[in-house]
């Protein structure tokens, strides 16, 4: 905690000292302070906290969408061999199409702002997840499973019983990724779309005053809200895993 | 965003078929007309209920308006007539928004640049704020009063303004296809140079953007249409007669900075509707190859109520 | 009860392949306790791995009251060799115990009973609430036998199931063994190392050739039941059978090999 | 049982036809499994969009045919591609590629050094969890001053992007190797260049490889936001160009382009995977 | 050359701390091979470890040549009770074993040539080209053994070597180690379950309490050397030595716990 504080500041120092080095323009690259002070400044605008709202409800509920639908479809694929032959190649072939390019089709289909950048999201948010739970299906230790097995359980038992929680520390590896790609896709989302709130919808009315300051304290709030998101799924982590961070023994 | 379900009641009194209206606007000083007759309550009158709603981009907001999740945009013609052609949808210009004016779309170069006039162009990166759009138009049109091709002696580079100014300094692009108050404020900070203003010649008194529904829209919602239109003649009206009025409604819905404002060049803000003056845009799209054949606006412009 | 014929199996294909079993005949009765002893890597483990119908043979067939093994056949326990890998980490030792009496549909507290009962019986009476990585080797060890012995199943597979503890506590396991099998007639194979063990134990001895394993020879041990620690490994029809299950061993390997 | 379904599981991951071992044990049978379902689709794809008859969802047979006109119809000298296909196309590949392979080295680097050193992870971690945070479209106009427009910043911001999921998924190998494996490594005091190149890269190996593969995909998609703004070539420039323009079909056309694309790379890299991580595979099926 | 000085070690905190080790001290001379006996749970490995440095001792010393251990002592060998673990899957046989020879700085057909040694040595000469997983548990055991010899440490740490490999095979690697501390000077801490094993190749027996671990008492074996399987057990001081730990081991313990 001290270290991170400590590392922290020693960015920001740096940062701030390139910032009035001259090295560039104050107008387009404000000083980190002038940042870190318009962003303190934005904690009492109501405007900037409606957006706020806006863009964490666009991002936990496509985050809680996208790892409902890619958690059991990677655990069904896992297990069901016939049907993740048949349907990895439209997996393949849909996985690399950015979502943002998506905007307009899914704008047309979906006449609700946060559905439409939701959706967006969900579509970015579920590989992660899908993939890394099939992975970490496929790394279960079989003298496990034969354990299970051979006191009689079915293959059902076992994928309870061994494989979901031995796979279970990979898959929350995956939903990390997701949160934080979920969080990108949602502010994108909003800069392209646009629409009635979020932070990305704030950037654009930023950017049109060419308030860099303004834009780049938004981005700070992003950064934070991510950092926040990401300290409490480590701690989620630590806790619900604690027999796989223990038994191997951390670094 | 606007919710369709809850919209469609007949409002109170006035005999609308709908009280409540999501407008797409962008943040630019272009469209504040909507927000001046927000302010002083024209809306109200009327019985309507206007959400205004910032949008980015017309591919972003033609979808929203086809869909009815929206019911009002500002648009440019240039992407209307284009949609229209492309036949993406069926749409109604219920009111003009904004014309060009001297000096508020130009070309502007870093300041030790070499170039001193658009004839020095000729192979450099120029940025415009998307492709195949008014912008594109517009420089091809100096382009070629210059004597260039329009088509083959530029480099397009699509940026949207806001990142113009910073690309234009670290000298990634060569010149720079501005609005307001990018222009300002591109020549107050960094000295920027124009070289030249695009809406002369050909370009004078350009029509940039208007208010757009869909043509089923417009047959669905007559009387919301025309009191809409009602109302924003009168926030028109009020834009370009008073610029100090622009001036107080913009920090409603951009981060302009009031300094910025109070010097910017402004456009006209037509306060009618024009089929003769719409038709240029057809015609100079048609003319540097942006649309396939003739087309006719007039069936597109819906006339103002008295 | 058990009945293995001719069971051939090879791992891997082409100029990998390596023949483990090389053809294995083997009857077991109901109740009887038979003790498996054969060089290290002759494929005792293969042979265990087979009849438990987690590897599919190459050849030859495996019957369990008459019916031919497919797959894993009900009403089964293994304890594996590998027995630090057959815990799960993330449950506690107690759990780990008491997992496989959900098969036979006991409610929470006789669940947890009998485990706490087991892990007594082992000589862990204060694991439970441990877990699995918080023991010693021979306790983990201790743990998969009581998960087996908890389970009470009409067949026990066991693989080296006292290799890591101590004398003392050894002894104290095979007992518990005879006991469990004495009250609830289980049918035990036991593959071990201990010679001494396998004739203590045993109610027949196998002996395995090297790989490819085959039956090497056979022996009856007509000790008297219940066996004692002291007394029965004084008789000298005990010392006898030692011997001749240690020639046995002698005479069919110079050396093991890979 | 868990051996046939790892197999099929690890067979049925790439296109190639033949096995591990290299020997081809895959018959037409095989090839139908895998494949059923895609022309289902393809042929329900074609009858929803003939029936609901939007421009903005045009039938797969138009794109096709579309894409064919843009790119595919060109001289036989430049491999049938366009002018416009081979002056958009190449750049952008090139870029993905290089954008990638930077994240990789980068990424697996820095993630086993945090991933084995408490301290450094600690002291940097916190800027690092901030840094993900962040979108990359808001960092483009921070990324055009400091690395300019074109392939520099648009190497940066691919970079920036993909290099999470392998940085995360090393440092969590790294960090979660087996104890008893370090304790060996500790014991026989092995270098440090031993240490990594001979047990924590190939320990954490298998979590590395599921980075890699989620930030390939990554790439191929910022690779086209890299695009958007500020680009003067490449399949995420066409691809706003056609939207821009309203050339929906051909905007279409370049999101199969994409997919295809992400196939083959997935593909190429799940052959490679499966060869570089045979043991695991294989210790994961046996015992 | 090694010196422990009351060492304890307690494994967590709180209400859940568990003490393994009770203050041990002893003294191992260059060149000796020590063995250590104890119930299972005592402490043994946990000793082995700090001796190794892979855990901190919570109190006490460890000196080597008379430098305090701080982390892990250069010129060490470990053979781990969890072997199968401590291979790595990803690497052959072969290159398992010749892994720490880089530490010796010797090249590739050096590495080789000794690996291939070593593996023959335990009885697997045909194995270099497999991988851990492709072998019997008694045969990975012997790789690890093998992996530790061919390293040749000044001081070799083994925790219950011979566990998992049947009785001819015991012998042969008891002997093997033997002969290779007599030709290469090496000093070994042994630790094991086997009362005959600990006074056929020990100098000394050290015999642990039950957890927390202490040291009840010490026996020095005065038989001669070279050591022979059957000779050397048949000698009446053997047996009596060999009552003489099991005393020790029974007297001090009446039942080992968690
Ligand atoms: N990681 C741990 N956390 C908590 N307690 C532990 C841990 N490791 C060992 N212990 C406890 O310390 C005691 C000694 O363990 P150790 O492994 O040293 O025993 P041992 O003498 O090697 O036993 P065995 O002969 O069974 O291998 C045991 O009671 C065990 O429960
Ligand atoms: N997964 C595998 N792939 C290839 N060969 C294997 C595999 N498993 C075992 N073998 C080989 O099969 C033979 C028999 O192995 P098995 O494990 O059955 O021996 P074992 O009798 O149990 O030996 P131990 O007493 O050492 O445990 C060995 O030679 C081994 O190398
Ligand atoms: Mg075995
Ligand atoms: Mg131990």
């Amino acid at each position: 905690m001290v270290r991170g504080v400590v590392g922290a500041a020693g960015l920001l120092a740096v940062a701030e000292a390139l910032g009035r080095s001259g090295l560039v323009d104050p107008v387009l690259l404000p000083p980190i302070s002038t940042v870190l002070a318009a962003a303190f400044q934005l904690v009492v605008n109501p405007e900037f906290l409606a957006d706020i709202s806006g863009t964490l409800t666009v991002w936990g509920g496509g985050l809680l969408v996208a790892v409902l639908i890619a958690a059991p479809l990677g655990v069904l694929l896992g297990t069901l061999p016939a049907a993740e032959l048949a349907v990895r190649p439209l997996i393949e072939f849909l996985r690399p199409i950015p979502s943002v390019v998506l905007i307009p089709l899914v704008t047309l289909l979906m006449p609700w702002d946060h559905g439409i950048k939701g959706t967006v999201v969900v579509y970015a948010a579920v590989w992660p997840v899908l993939i890394n739970t099939m992975y970490g299906l496929r790394d279960v230790d079989p003298v496990a499973k034969d354990t299970l097995r051979s006191f009689g359980f079915g293959e059902l038992a076992i994928l309870r019983r061994v494989s979901l929680p031995s796979a279970a520390p990979f898959v929350f590896t995956g939903v990390r990724v997701a949160t934080a790609i979920a969080l990108i896709v949602t502010i994108s989302a909003e800069l392209l779309a646009g629409g009635a709130d979020g932070i990305g919808a704030f950037m654009i009315r930023a950017q049109s005053g060419l308030r860099t300051d303004i834009m780049l304290a938004a981005t700070v709030w992003t950064g934070i809200l991510g950092f926040a998101a990401n300290a409490v799924l480590v701690r989620a982590h630590r806790w619900a895993f604690r027999w796989h961070v223990t038994k191997a023994g951390g670094a | 965003g606007s919710n369709t379900t809850s919209t469609s009641s007949t409002g109170g009194g006035s005999g609308l078929e709908k009280t409540e209206i999501s407008v797409a606007v962008s943040a630019i000083a272009d469209h504040s007309a909507i927000y001046i007759a927000q302010e002083r309550g024209f809306f109200k009158e009327e019985g309507l209920t206007v959400k205004p709603e910032i949008t980015p981009s017309t591919i972003a907001t033609l979808p929203k308006l086809l869909n009815g999740s929206l019911d009002i945009a500002a648009i440019a013609y240039f992407g209307v007539i284009h949609a229209q052609e492309e036949k993406t949808g069926d749409f109604r210009v219920v009111a003009d928004a904004y014309q060009a004016k001297e000096n508020i779309f130009e070309i502007v170069v870093p300041k030790d640049s070499k170039i001193q006039d658009v004839k020095g162009l000729e192979g450099k990166r120029v940025s415009i704020a998307s492709l195949g759009s008014i912008g594109q138009l517009a420089v091809g049109a100096s382009l070629k009063t210059a004597g260039l091709d329009p088509n083959k002696s530029v480099n397009w580079v699509p940026l949207p303004f806001p990142a113009a100014p910073a690309a234009l300094q670290s000298g990634s692009i060569d010149a720079a296809w501005l609005t307001e108050p990018f222009l300002t404020n591109v020549q107050k900070e960094s000295g920027a140079r124009v070289i030249a203003d695009t809406m002369t010649g050909s370009m004078a008194d350009f029509p940039i953007a208007g208010w757009v529904g869909t043509a089923e829209w417009a047959k669905k919602y007559p009387k919301t249409m025309a009191a809409f239109q009602r109302a924003i003649l009168k926030g028109q009206q009020i834009a370009s007669s008073d610029r100090k009025a622009v001036e107080k409604v913009l920090p409603n819905y951009t981060q302009i900075k009031p300094d910025v404002a109070a010097v910017m060049n402004l456009g006209t803000f037509p306060t009618s509707l024009s089929a003769a003056r719409i038709q240029r845009v057809a015609d100079l799209m048609l003319e540097y190859g942006f649309l396939k054949g003739k087309f006719d606006v007039a069936p597109l412009l819906v006339p103002l109520p008295q | 009860m058990l009945d293995v014929v001719n069971l051939r199996h090879t791992y891997g294909e082409g100029p990998n392949a390596h023949q483990a079993l090389g053809g294995i005949d083997l009857k077991v009765a109901e109740g009887e306790l038979v003790c498996v002893v054969g060089p290290s890597g002759c494929g005792k483990s293969t042979l265990l791995r087979s009849i438990a119908g987690l590897i599919q043979p190459t050849e030859g067939q495996i019957r369990i009251r008459d019916t031919t093994v497919a797959e894993t056949p009900g009403d089964l326990a293994v304890v594996f060799q590998d027995y630090s890998r057959s815990l799960f980490p993330w449950m506690s030792v107690g759990d780990n115990v008491a997992l496989p009496l959900r098969q036979r549909g006991q409610d929470r507290a006789a669940r947890r009973q009998a485990a706490a009962e087991a892990l007594e019986a082992v000589g862990l009476p204060s694991a439970a609430g441990k877990y699995p990585w918080e023991l010693s080797g021979g306790m983990q060890q201790r743990v998969a036998i009581a998960r087996a012995l908890a389970y009470r199943p009409s067949l026990l597979l066991m693989d080296e199931p006292f290799g890591s503890v101590d004398a003392q506590t050894r002894e104290d396991l095979e007992d518990l063994v005879l006991s469990v099998r004495r009250h609830h007639r289980m049918t035990i194979l036991l593959i071990t190392h201990d010679i001494d063990e396998s004739v203590y134990v045993g109610d027949r001895v196998v002996v395995l050739t090297k790989s490819p394993a085959r039956v090497a020879g056979e022996l009856a041990v007509d000790l008297p039941s219940p066996r004692d620690q002291i007394a029965t490994r004084q008789l000298p029809a005990f010392v006898r059978l030692r011997a001749e299950v240690g020639r046995l061993v002698r005479d069919k390997q110079q050396h093991s090999e890979a | 049982m868990t051996v046939t379904t790892v197999t099929d599981l690890h067979d049925g991951a790439g296109p190639s036809p033949a096995s591990a071992n290299g020997t081809v044990r895959h018959g037409l049978g095989s090839v139908i499994r895998r494949v059923w379902l895609v022309p289902i689709v393809i042929i329900a794809w074609e009858l929803g969009t003939r029936q609901a008859e939007s421009p903005f969802f045009p039938p797969p047979s138009r794109i096709l045919v579309h894409m064919h006109e843009l790119w595919f119809s060109g001289p036989a000298s430049a491999l049938y591609l366009t002018e416009e296909a081979s002056a958009n196309f190449l750049p952008s590949i090139g870029r993905l590629f290089s954008g990638w392979a930077l994240a990789c080295i980068l990424g697996i680097v820095l993630g086993i050094a945090l991933g084995r050193s408490r301290t450094l992870f600690d002291y940097v971690n916190p800027i690092f969890e901030f840094a993900r945070a962040i979108p990359p479209p808001a960092l483009i106009p921070l990324f055009i001053i400091i690395f300019k427009i074109g392939t520099p910043m648009q190497l940066a911001t691919i970079v920036y992007t993909v290099i999470w999921p392998i940085l995360i998924n090393t440092i969590d190998g790294a960090r979660y190797l087996d104890s008893l494996h370090s304790e060996t490594a500790q014991v026989f005091r092995l270098s440090r260049a031993q240490r990594f190149f001979r047990i924590i890269l190939p320990a954490a190996a298998p979590k590395i490889f599921a980075g890699m593969r989620v930030s390939l995909s990554m790439a191929v998609i910022l690779m086209v936001v890299s695009e958007l703004v500020g680009a003067l070539n490449g399949i995420g420039y066409l691809i706003q160009a056609k939207q821009q323009t309203l050339d929906l079909a051909g905007m279409w056309g370049g999101m199969v382009l994409l997919g295809l694309l992400g196939y083959v790379l997935n593909g190429t890299f799940l052959f490679v995977e499966r060869h570089v991580l045979s043991w695991h595979r294989q210790a994961r099926q046996t015992n």
